[in-house]
Order: structure tokens, then C-alpha cells, then sequence
């Protein structure tokens, strides 16, 4: 069950911030959660989000473990 | 080199009083502090999230670019999250340099990072509900200047 | 609007607190702290000399100028006179405006200033006896920068 | 008599930082000066000496009083 959260906006989006969901990769988990929630997804898919997977940035496809941790980075705003 | 994360309210000047201690060759200490305005009245909560871990190490790699770049002795950033109310220092960055121009440089340059590409994401709280927002054109001008 | 000279020591993070306290609606605050550097080892005691009075009635004729050009809430300078050792602030500077820029180039405008321009006379006790020390090449240019 | 201040490097040409001197004009306690110590007088009349009466800039001549406070400022070095 890779760890996944969701930062800024997204979270308002979502209506959660973190969740445990087992999904094989990145791919996979922004499918599933598209199904679930297309608001979501779309959001996921927005402009300037990125992904941190054991928080370090990744672009494109990445695979998932059940100790992975991966997160939804709106665009950051700066302090 | 300190960078760290607070969600208490904390103060400035016990910061540089730490940071100024004990130095025998440095010769110029720029501070930044950066406190929540009450935007003339309206009562605003401003609330800031981080991804703890994340934050820290990404804010330390622009540290360590500044560092070398400004030919820093010592560098401290403190900046705080959660929720921050008017008049409450939000973000204290110090550098100790050999002379001014660097450590005003260097503090200048830490700010423009700070305020638009660290990894925070900023809510504002006020009387017509709240809304997330977003870095200014000016806080992207002024980050281009160093580039 | 603070403006002093003092022949003690001082903690330039007390007078950050001090400075940073009670304010709504300034968003940011900097500061410039210059310490008296041992210089590789020499040990080197600086000794300042000002007219007192008139040095701080000159400097404060250059803060209004820097509060009104920049649009300064609040600004406050302390400076040593008398023998400063190694390690020791030498100046302090403090500004407050709604935004960092005007922060920043005030500090470094009043600065330049003290450094280059102020009524202060310097001398070095080293080593090898004592002399009396001019601006820098850089410190004048550093001042032509603002006219 | 009025009270006479030398600063900086004027004080190590003179040998005293303070008198109380009696002299109708800065030109008449310029002339007294020197000719009581010519080193001190070429360093009065010196590129950037600058003088203050009650702690205000003159250039030129000026009046003095038995209450007035004339100060000898050497380029001002900065902290």
C-alpha cells in the first residue's frame, strides 16, 4: 500500500490528504483515481503539478512499492 | 547552515542574536524577517503548508547554491507553516558574509527563492471566506533577476 | 525613528526584537549588522570617533531622505564609538517597509552611506602601531550607485 | 572664548582635541593657530577639511562668539 498525499489545492479537490492505496505504478494510481473521482484526476493531470515519489521529483512513468511514498505537488507558491 | 521548519510563532531577534555570536572574520550580517500583514484591517489568517522532509531539503539546495555563489561563512532560515496570524513573523532569513555586498546579496536572493518557487502552499483566511494564492508577477521578476 | 551612538557593546538581536514588535502592517523588515573582523589573526582594535551631536544629526538628515525615497515605515540605527574588538557589532541597521525590496535597498542605501560618508573618524590599533583608516574605493562606489 | 574641537588626525597633528580660545573670527583662530603651530595649520587648511560652528557646516568666513562651538572635521571616514 504505497502512501499517497495530496499538497495545496489538490487537497481541497479530493477532500483528503492522505490515503494508503496498493497500485504497481504511477500510472496506475493516477488511473484508479481518476475512476474514482474525475474532478481529481483532472486536477492531478493540471498544469505545473508535479509528483515526488520517496520525495524526490520524478517526470513520466514510475513503479510503486508497498513502501512507497508519493505526492501531488500543486504549483508551490513560495512562502 | 540552520533551515528549519516552525509552526510556532517565534522571534527574530533571538534568531540573530544566536547567529551573531562568536564570529571573529565575519563582517557583515544581513537579516530578512518577513511578517503576515493585516491588509489594512481585513482580519486575515494567512496559513501555510509544507511537505515536511521535502521543504527542508529543497529550500537547502538553493542554501548551498547561495552559499557558494555569495561565498557565505554561515547562512540560518527559519520559516514558518500552519496557520499565522497579522503582525507574526512568517519567514527570518541571516547571512554572514566577509562583507555587505554578499550578505545583502545573498539574503536578496533567498527571499526572491523563498517567497516564489519554495515548496509552500499559501492560503489566505478573511472575512469573504479563503482562497489559495499564488506568487505575484513582481515575486517572479523579482527571482528572474538572478538567473 | 531611532538614531544613537554608544560606546558599549550591544546585542544587535535585542534591538531586532525590539524593532519588529507591534507592527500590522510593515511586511517586511531588514537588517544589517557590521561586526569588527579580527583579521586573520592581527589582533586589531578599531577605534571609533564621532562628533556627538552633529554625527547623529548628519545621519539622521540621510535616514529621512532614505525614509522618504523608499517609503520606510520605521527605520532605526545604532552605532559604536569609542574601541571595538574583534567580534563585535560595529553598526546596526534596521528598516521597515510594506515590502522586501524597499527594505532591502534602504538598508543597503543607509549603509553605504555610514560606511563612506558618515561623520566618524577611524583608526586602527594593530600590530605594527596605529593608523587612521579612509573609505575604501569600493565603499565610494558602493555610494555613487544611489545618486 | 570660544571652544575649539579638533577630530581625527587634526588631534594627533595638535597634540589636544579641546581649547577654550579667545578670537573674534574663524580666519582671525586660523591665523592664531598657525602661528602657534604650523603643522597644525597646513592640516586645518588641508583638501577636505571641513569646519562646524554650533554643529552646522560653514564655508568661508564667519563671526564667533565667546559662546560659540567651532569644530575642525578631517574626511569624514564612515564606521
Amino acid at each position: 500500500m504505497a502512501r499517497v498525499l495530496l499538497f495545496g489545492p489538490l487537497r481541497d479537490v479530493a477532500g483528503w490528504r492522505e490515503r494508503q492505496i496498493d497500485s504497481p505504478s504511477l500510472s496506475a494510481l493516477r488511473a484508479l483515481l481518476t475512476d474514482e473521482d474525475a474532478a481529481l484526476g483532472e486536477a492531478l493531470a493540471g498544469k505545473g503539478v508535479q509528483v515526488a515519489i520517496d520525495q524526490a521529483l520524478v517526470r513520466g512513468e514510475a513503479a510503486l512499492t508497498a513502501a512507497s511514498e508519493v505526492a501531488f505537488l500543486p504549483p508551490m507558491s513560495g512562502g | 547552515m540552520m533551515i528549519e521548519l516552525t509552526d510556532s510563532p517565534f522571534d527574530p531577534g533571538a534568531l540573530l542574536t544566536a547567529f551573531s555570536k562568536g564570529r571573529r572574520e565575519t563582517g557583515a550580517i544581513a537579516t530578512f524577517t518577513g511578517l503576515a500583514r493585516a491588509e489594512e484591517g481585513a482580519t486575515n489568517i494567512l496559513e501555510l503548508e509544507a511537505y515536511p522532509g521535502f521543504t527542508e531539503a529543497e529550500i537547502g539546495r538553493i542554501a548551498e547554491q547561495a552559499r557558494t555563489r555569495f561565498g557565505l561563512h554561515d547562512l540560518a532560515i527559519l520559516h514558518r507553516v500552519g496557520k499565522i496570524a497579522p503582525g507574526e513573523p512568517i519567514v527570518f532569513v541571516a547571512t554572514a558574509a566577509g562583507h555587505r555586498r554578499a550578505a545583502f546579496e545573498a539574503c536578496d536572493f533567498l527571499m526572491d527563492y523563498l517567497k516564489s518557487a519554495a515548496p509552500f502552499w499559501k492560503k489566505e483566511h478573511g472575512p469573504a471566506g479563503e482562497r489559495w494564492v499564488e506568487p505575484t508577477e513582481r515575486d517572479h521578476a523579482d527571482r528572474e533577476r538572478w538567473s
